[in-house]
């Protein structure tokens, strides 16, 4: 397969279907690809645990606002698979199954949930989740034009959802991407809402990933449930950018099964029996499915594999619950590298209040 | 009848829909989903979705196309769902909507209102505490109003609304539901530009709006128990413009003053207060006039906000301060 | 003003309101005790000076 | 002809070559076709000749900063002669022949050019010119959707050049038209330049005109120095979006023969060469030699015609001239309908100074 | 050598991009063009276009795009086209940019430069001449730097590359071209976060920046001329964060004050420093301090600008006022 420019049946691109049947041929792997299969497997149960684990938390007022991961695994563990450790990556808050594949720590993303800053390593080259629609896009170009300054073979990766595509920050990145042949790959993952707003809402294009060929930038529409299309997809297009050969946008096609956070309900505005369409098609199940048919996994290493994700999870949680917050003044050190005179009052008169 | 500040609004609302067919609602997820406050709920099942509709996700597609139909004689109510995305459509804002009269030399007229949540204490994401209003004190030709209770926020609305120009109007997510008040089902209004003396007093002058008004009167009671001195409690209402009258008056009285305010300090509403009464009634002045506000850095995260804003304590030992001979 | 009470006037802290009452009384502030440790004259100093 | 979705090899819509000669039929220009031919002939003349005008004004210091209009007469004229007095236009600053055929009155423009606010008579509902690149394109969208939801057969029509479409607005108006269906067209005066960025590197998209795709809008690409063809192309886009059957993106593809504007040297980044065989193509000798051709007008009446149109363009620029200029305190009076006392005492102070 | 702004601007340009490969230029027509007022002269043709490259047209992408770039570890210089269009890509440069550092918790930064022009005085189209600083006192996170003469604009943008977090620059298109000062050829710097005291004096401090500092000096002669007063004139520089000690320590020894600026009087950088005055030095204040400074409505056209604008006589005028007893 070569990246193909959508075409007007809008079809999108598949390797596994909603059976775990393969539909196309198997992607290449690398050196272990049932390895890496079971890789991927793991990381998408990973996420969803995650999701399910500070969704928990919330409701025991331990976490902050945080929107469902839930049915998107796919997507976010396809689209950070290919991706090498100085390849940058610049999200929204709905690819944390991305981070985590990037190497940021568990107990750091949960800390983050708290409601704490929470520092990244920096050597994982993933930006703060981003909470303004849209404007991570811009960042990812950013990275993407030093890395090709620099001559660096890195790419950045931006990744959005529908809703962020109605914003101009996307379609600005879109067109600054093409004009400097920036080694930037685009993802918008579709889940079908933004908030209340259906995708049709959003826009009046039969496919978002109609958008590229507006800014010269050839175009994927993939199944985003399906993690091994997303995968060969996003490592052509990653390959590609890498090779100097410019930028790509990639639409995944999937679906938020919870609610867009959990200050949201979704029943106000969306039928049930839709979520319960898309559930038929969950990507973690496919893949399960498929590992089970070729023998690559057993039902018992299954539940020890989800026992360990769990395991996993709840230790990292219980460490994040364990991490001292953020000293009272530590956000006055994020302001600036120097503090005036001025603010070290401000700091000082903040400490003072916080030991009261 | 007993409301609390969403309940007040989206009556306003309503009212507003009902009264005038120019009005039209736009925003992200106000139709269905009511909004992400429910401030506009049921309206779209009431007046339909030719008054009352979503947007695609584009802050300055709401505002820009909210000119156009102002222009056209609309007078549309757009819904930015945080007031820190407002800078997603500052330019539309501030170079269009506040302009159009000043552009078309009075040809044309943009009477458009801006509805955002904002304020801080209730563990929300970056951006969503974020308090915008100092910055339009440097953009002319906007008005910008932050109510305090459910009865002002209905008057206010209204009169937004009704306003031949643009309006900025901020809603304090902290006091949206936290208590009720007695808010009249019917038309009325509470004028624009106008503060509201709600505790008089004789020592000091406290100024503050939206949820550091509750925040002023504890502070404000605590003195008179501690000292015995009366704080006169004024809520500015309207940020801008500014009620000058009010403020020079009352400061003129208690040669006294503390301003009050969540938004950074350096060149924010407090500023200009001190600014005012330094050119009006610096001859009143016995103490420094305080400020009391966010500091000079971002909004912090949900884990250190309560170490960033503005609380009964720092108010009160601003006070205290003020009051030393 | 003479220019030897605008030079005193300018090596007085005091506050606003107090320069104008002591301009008012035809006080020099200059000449007024100071409660204060940084030798400002609050309105309470004048008020005794004038009680003297 | 029906409005066209661009094809691939994307040929400009032609009506009247560059030699003059019909390549499509004669467009439907109402009953009294010759004398629509001579007034569109005579708009763009007269455009022509204002630009020219201003410029003088301008190396004598009598008028403040302007961008030539030369060359893209036939677009600005052509996107405005099928529209209703009720119709709006929401342009930039170069389409003034545009705002001449609205029914802007030629001394209100010119005074404009003298520095000064200018009253446009209200219903010519024209907005005034945008110095915000791309932000009167969502204006556009807004009368747009105010005239449908007052069910009014208004369209609103919004023009703005290459360069505008990098920005988010343009993109954002595209969007919110197509979600809506607004009674809406869009015009992209293709010029070739922004200032001194070639058109190639504004955007990798091989046309401007395939954004609309992306965004569910139908475009077209048309010669844009060929004012029947962009008569043509607007009237089918106008009557579509008064139809309600919404909103069309056209690109004209034109040229900017003047410098940017009146501070701009264009010698320092464009190649004399191309401007040269852009002067080829000219919009105006064009429907000349057609209307010659077909004797619709003799040299004589050519020679009376544009004497007559200079002359009405120097009576208005005395006549602008001859105007008494804003009162010094005008701009309070335009910055809100009641001034506060804060304002009221600026105002007096503004004044005194004015007087001394 | 003697320099106009532009050349030293140009001229620091040079410097800057020899110095540092890390440095590189965006913006619209900086190119080929060398930009709309010739700041990036030649530098394109020098230095090739992977250091100075012409942008599309969208300035939320320039700033969004540099944001980037700083954190990959470059140093990009954007220009945005005047200042005025700011606005377009204000949500970039005050949630982002302004924040990396504060999102990363330390771990990324943002070291970058927008410059812009802005200023009045020069009839230009509308939105060419507003004066933005102001805005920027209540977007922590920014530094805001405005020279008011060749050395120190290229001094201080030497500094503003340098500096590890973000700086907007702003440049006044009066002192473009209006006169030629003696400026190195070779590296130095001028300190961000310092004022500059450009004429002693013990009556009364006046405090400008940009192209308001000749006009307080004509101001300030006129004063001393006609009534032997001295005026202690000094330049700000740096707008944000403002030399606060410079300021206190001039008033509490003149005891009077007189702020400049273009930009509305609201909110505006004249409400910062009267605050400060207020905060720190109220009990050596003889006068109310004055601003002299735009009106509260948007910039005029070019037919009304001399109307809006501070001039000497205004400024003259206000010393007056404040040496009054
Ligand atoms: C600029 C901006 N506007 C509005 C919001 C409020 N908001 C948060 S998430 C969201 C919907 C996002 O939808 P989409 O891009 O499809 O992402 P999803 O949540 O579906 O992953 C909105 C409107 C925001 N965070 N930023
Ligand atoms: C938002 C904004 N950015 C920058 C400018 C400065 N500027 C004025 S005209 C122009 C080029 C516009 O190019 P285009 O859209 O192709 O229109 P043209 O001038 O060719 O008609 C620029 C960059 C501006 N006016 N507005
Ligand atoms: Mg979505
Ligand atoms: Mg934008
Ligand atoms: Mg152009």
């Amino acid at each position: 397969m070569t990246t193909r420019q959508i075409d007007s049946g809008m079809v999108a691109y598949q390797i596994l279907n909603e059976e775990g049947t393969l539909v196309s041929n198997m992607p290449d792997l690398g050196p272990a690809p049932q390895e890496m299969l079971l890789k991927l497997y793991r990381a998408m149960q990973l996420g969803r645990t995650f999701s399910h684990k500070i969704i928990a938390l919330q409701r025991q007022g331990r976490a902050t606002t945080f929107g469902s991961l839930v049915g998107q695994e796919a997507t976010a563990v396809g689209l950070a698979a290919p991706l090498r450790q100085e390849d940058w990556l610049a999200t929204s808050y709905r690819e944390i199954a991305s981070h985590i594949w990037k190497g940021i720590p568990l107990p750091t993303l949960i800390y983050g949930f708290r409601g704490f800053t929470a520092a990244y390593p920096p050597e994982c080259h993933t930006l703060p989740i981003q909470i303004v629609i849209g404007t991570q896009m811009l960042h990812a170009v950013g990275l993407a034009m030093a890395a090709k300054l620099s001559g660096d073979p890195v790419v950045a990766v931006g990744v959005c959802g529908d809703g962020a595509t109605s914003e101009g920050d996307f379609n600005e990145a879109l067109n600054f991407a093409g004009v400097y042949q920036a080694p930037a790959v685009f993802v918008v993952q579709n889940n079908g809402w933004a908030i209340s707003v259906p995708r049709k809402k959003q826009s009046a294009a039969p496919s978002l990933a109609l958008r590229g060929p507006g800014f010269g930038i050839p175009s994927v529409l993939v199944d985003g449930n399906d993690v091994l299309a997303v995968f060969e997809v996003m490592k052509q297009a990653v390959e590609k950018a890498r090779a100097g050969d410019g930028p790509t946008l990639i639409e995944t096609l999937t679906y938020r099964i919870g609610a867009h956070t959990t200050a949201d309900d979704p029943r106000r505005y969306r039928d049930e029996a839709e979520v319960e369409a898309w559930k038929a098609k969950d990507p973690i199940a496919r893949l399960r499915r498929f590992l089970l048919a070729e023998g690559m996994l057993t039902e018992e290493q299954d539940r020890e594999l989800v026992a360990a994700v769990e395991e996993e999870i709840n230790q990292a949680a219980n460490e994040a619950l364990a991490l001292p917050p953020n000293a009272p003044d530590a956000f006055f050190d994020w302001t600036a590298a120097t503090l005036t005179p001025r603010l070290q009052a401000q700091r000082r008169d903040a400490q003072q209040y916080a030991q009261e | 009848m007993q409301m609390t500040m969403i309940e007040a609004l989206n009556n306003a609302l309503a009212l507003i829909l009902e009264r005038d067919q120019r009005v039209v609602l736009l925003g992200q997820d106000i139709g269905a989903n009511g909004g992400v406050f429910r401030v506009t709920e049921r309206l779209q099942e009431r007046f339909g979705e030719q008054r009352v509709f979503d947007t695609p996700l584009a802050e300055s597609a709401i505002i820009g196309s909210s000119v156009g139909m102002a222009v056209y004689g609309m007078r549309p109510v757009a819904e930015i769902q945080f007031a820190g995305f407002l800078y997603v459509g500052m330019n539309q804002l501030v170079t269009q909507a506040a302009r159009m009269r000043f552009r078309s030399g009075g040809v044309f007229t943009c009477p458009l209102v801006v509805r955002a949540p904002y304020g801080g204490g209730v563990r929300t994401p970056e951006l969503h505490s974020d308090s915008l209003e100092g910055l339009f004190l440097q953009t002319p030709g906007l008005k910008v109003v932050i109510p305090s209770n459910p009865y002002d926020a209905k008057g206010l609305l209204v009169s937004a609304v009704d306003d031949p120009d643009p309006v900025v109007f901020l809603e304090n997510i902290k006091l949206y539901r936290s208590f009720r008040q007695e808010t009249p089902e019917d038309y009325y209004t509470v004028p624009l530009g106008k503060a509201n003396v709600v505790q008089a007093g004789e020592d000091v002058s406290l100024f503050a709006y939206g949820a550091m008004v509750p925040v002023a009167l504890d502070a404000a009671r605590q003195i008179q128990q501690e000292t015995g001195a009366t704080v006169e409690v004024i809520d500015l209402r309207t940020i801008w413009p500014l009620d000058e009258e009010a403020i020079v008056s009352s400061v003129s009285k208690t040669g006294r003053a503390v301003v009050v305010h969540e938004a950074p300090r350096a060149g924010g509403v407090g500023a200009e207060i001190v600014s005012i009464l330094n050119e009006q009634c610096l001859y009143s002045l016995l103490k420094p006039v305080e400020r009391v506000t966010g500091y000079d850095t971002p909004f912090p995260v949900p884990g250190q906000e309560d170490y960033y804003l503005p609380n009964a304590r720092k108010v009160r030992d601003a006070i205290r301060r003020v009051l030393e001979p | 003003a003479t220019q030897s009470s605008s030079v005193s006037a300018k090596t007085v802290l005091a506050a606003p309101a107090v320069r104008k009452r002591a301009f008012e009384l035809h006080i020099d502030l200059a000449q007024v005790p100071s409660s204060q440790p940084n030798g400002r004259i609050t309105m309470p100093d004048l008020e005794a000076y004038l009680q003297r």
